[in-house]
């Protein structure tokens, strides 16, 4: 065990130990893809990972920079055409976590990336939803992961890229989504869950060291906690070593050979 | 039918003002050559598909010649933001450009319901999505079986579709293999299309079921070695990741963006990119 | 997640009477000793489908097990008509069984429906064709763009899929190459599904885009070599064109069905099928 | 040229010279693979041949029994998965010429493959569609071969498996049809072509010592001929010689090795 870590280490390896070993994920670029690697590399080495880009079963050495790095067809068990994917694959059900980063976040697991401020004339243009739509609606369960931040984690979303527990209640269910949604949040700070009737996200475990009004204070909704609120377990020095290889590895290869 | 040609005249062939174009590629074999070749020959007023537009379709917003974009996912893979796209919704600069905005689930069913010869695909999609109500083009249609409440959405059937591939045959036969993404209904989908290529080969040596498109569906085929740099060609080279996130500075100023566009792409030829990627050829970590 | 079963395992574990079930192949890499397996396990009441329903679904309706059969073409490829499937639709041998016919295409779309998670399909198709009148399974959708009525079809989504592979490897993956018919969609549209193979290896040494099922998405996987004669296996062993030549005059007579059966298939068991292929082998030739 | 021949060797030669080396067809089992074999092996060399087990662009050195034999895979430019052949290549509008038989057929170039008798209590179960119905609906054109017979050229046919010129006219364009349909029959005794207006098949040229009560003798309907009727040209030497040595070569592929 290691205190010698950061808050964005502390959330790759949290999100990684919610992982098992027959897990299907989709995975996007970002944290995800580190904590599905991380996961990988130590308890869960069966898992299958999910790139939309089509590969299939990928055990990528080094982390992909983009979803379509050659790195991830080089290792897949196979590559398949991207409608493939999003039909056979995402649409078809057999997704069982699928990863989603926000720019904006409200407490019901609702989701952001499309624009800040109206959408016709926004103050900031962003990527948009890419898959994230039907991802959170078709994998049987959705993790997100985003750092704290008052910008981040709002009252009120600009947009809604993609639905996660709607108003909260049964709102996924009256539109027919009959998947199970965000089910978990995992933040540098704390792991959040859903309370089983309000859907409203709930402290579950500060992170070693965090207080109730560090979250609070990059929250911008009134922070709940569960009855039984627990401490994050650090990461061990093997989930450290691998993430730190991993990113070693991959700072390498992306590095510019500027001479033959 | 399709004729072996120039990239520039594979260009001015295939693609005119005003026409809707299709550059397709994800992360790998993405078409930056043809692009170039569009931005030199100023063909304008273009809308521009793509699920992942990415730094070629922030070249084409800059430089002026978009007055729309069909897309699902704007982004710099890995890095961040298009700051041309930017520029262009926020602040109208060069010019405001339309979008018409999808998920990457709709982009793809609607690629393959245009391959497939049908108006329109139906599927599962944006349920709770707010995008169903700023695109008019997500519509509903009821299972006639079930009940169920589907997504409709019209096929895309663009003019012109530009693809990059690792080998085409004396024939014309084009081979793709390695990360698919959505070429193969890109290029049936499309009224014409025009595939550069890395190599010519006499003849294919591979797996029966290979991804190859018969010379008769495809309209011009360029022979541009290199011609998906920065992006990459499975078997040729390897992406050039470095380049990708340099981009996010000459994008982020609209002089230094300028500049760079007339001295790498303005004044080039299509001939730049076998120099671009003389240090990334796979065997050098092999 | 998939198992390693012996095939009378794998039968006994997935296909209950009353089952929906299909045994796909398009001529190659039929699954012949899964028939057999079923006919002797005599699981009957079975609705059962396939775009091209020839001898083993001849078998299985003139032993009586069969309910329904859903179809598109149901022929002795080559040779001429299926002498039990007649028997049974004109003179109710040994049962007069239900039939829902379509298309090859409405089958293969009704697959590919059943495959992406939909509930029907839409395409274009039955235009003027009186399968309309007959199936009422058959219906239309109005295309909320363009207006055009489009034909609809509920999707497949049978409770067992039975197909045949050329490798397993050592987790459960499955290898198809070569002619693949509606496998990958057939295994990917049904609740369960048993593959019997060729071979099973340590690992997969092959292209990338190589159509591979992952070992989550298949029930049991049998060890059963020749499990498609008559029918063949790419790499493994040729079609043997002349028993299905000969099964035109074995199916042509009720008594000489029955006591065939009785020797070939109920007297058997999966092992027969690797001496079947002896004379068979892609090596002969070369 | 040859006096020597068969009228089935006549049909199938026949066809083979309607085909061009720009066609791409969607070939059936029998006379059609033959006609199509034999246009690649003369006049047309670089024809594309699709068989409906997804075989494009296939070049097989012996006729197959059945429609997915392994020759086809292994001589083929590619081999698809049979929804992609009925998705993007035959309703995608690729094929311009699409070969049909038939069980029976009218003259407007319906045809029956499905049942004689009633549908629900048939005299005769016949195998069915298969790809015929979208065959005739989205092939540019589509070529008809059959030997006549009377029970097999028929006033009414007594199933529409697929849609031909329907009662002739604009049937196809009010059922909203835009292919052109069936624009050739060729039978062992005859070369038959719908009249532009009426479309019903007109008789363009008889083969080389057939006369018109031959055609009459085998056809369910009334006989109409053309005013400018030829007589078609016998097999060439080459057309023979390729024909039967295809035969040959199938015949001793098929037949059954009985000791090692």
């Amino acid at each position: 065990m290691s205190n010698n870590y950061t808050p964005d280490e502390m959330m790759t390896i949290v999100a990684s130990r919610a992982l098992k070993n027959d897990d299907v994920c989709f995975v996007g670029i970002g944290a995800p893809s580190a904590a599905c690697n991380i996961a990988r590399l130590t308890h869960a080495p069966d898992i299958t990972l999910i790139y939309e880009s089509g590969t299939i079963g990928t055990a990528p050495n080094i982390l992909p920079l983009s979803i379509g790095d050659g790195e991830l067809c080089e290792t897949a068990l196979t590559t398949v055409s991207v409608p493939e994917m999003f039909r056979y694959w995402l649409q078809g059900g057999r997704i069982t976590i699928g990863f989603l980063g926000a720019a904006q976040l409200d407490k019901f697991g609702n989701i952001n990336t499309t624009v800040i401020g109206d959408y016709s004339n926004p103050k900031t243009r962003l990527p948009g939803g890419g898959g994230a739509p039907e991802i959170a609606s078709s994998a049987k369960q959705v993790y997100i992961t985003m750092k704290q931040s008052l910008r981040g984690m709002v009252e009120k979303i600009d947009f809604f890229t993609s639905f996660g527990h709607g108003s909260g209640g049964k709102d996924r269910r009256s539109i027919n989504i009959d998947t199970e949604g965000p089910s978990l949040l995992i933040t540098d700070l704390a792991i959040w869950k859903p309370d089983r009737i309000s859907k409203e996200f709930i402290v579950q475990s500060l992170h070693d060291g965090v207080t109730r009004d560090m979250v609070q204070d990059k929250c911008g909704w009134k922070v709940k906690y569960s009855d039984n609120i627990e401490v994050t377990e650090p990461p061990t020095h093997l989930e450290l070593k691998t993430l730190r290889d991993l990113n070693e590895r991959t700072k390498i290869a992306n590095s510019r050979k500027d001479t033959d | 039918m399709t004729k072996f040609l120039s990239l520039e005249e594979g260009v001015s062939e295939n693609l005119k003002t005003g026409n809707q174009v299709c550059f397709e590629g994800f992360t790998h074999l993405i078409p930056h050559a043809s692009a170039h070749e569009v931005i030199r020959q100023k063909i304008g007023r273009l809308t521009i598909v793509r699920m992942t537009p990415d730094v070629i379709y922030d070249q084409l917003i800059g430089m002026g010649l978009v007055k729309k974009m069909i897309f699902s996912y704007a982004g710099n893979p890995g890095v961040g933001l298009l700051r041309r796209f930017r520029d262009s919704i926020e602040n109208g600069w060069p010019n405001k450009i339309e979008i018409e905005e999808h998920s990457h689930s709709a982009m793809a069913h609607a690629y393959e319901a245009g391959a497939a010869g049908l108006p329109c695909a139906i599927f599962r999609g944006y349920k709770g999505a707010e995008l169903r109500k700023v695109n008019s083009n997500i519509k509903t249609i009821t299972c006639p079986f079930t009940g169920e409440e589907l997504t409709a959405i019209p096929a895309l059937n663009p003019d012109v579709a530009f693809i990059h591939a690792q080998k085409a045959d004396k024939k014309g036969n084009v081979l793709v293999e390695g990360i698919l993404g959505v070429q193969k209904e890109a290029v049936l989908s499309s009224k014409r299309s025009v595939v550069t290529v890395e190599e010519i080969v006499d003849k294919f040596d591979c797996h029966p079921n290979t991804t190859i498109l018969p010379y008769w569906t495809i309209s011009a085929i360029c022979h541009v070695p290199g011609g998906a740099h920065p992006s990459y060609a499975r078997g040729y080279y390897k992406r050039d990741n470095a380049t990708y996130i340099e981009w996010d500075k000459v994008a982020s100023d609209r002089e230094v963006f300028s500049s760079w566009m007339q001295e790498n792409v303005i004044n080039e030829t299509p001939k730049i990119f076998q120099n671009r990627i003389k240090n990334l050829k796979e065997e050098d970590d092999e």
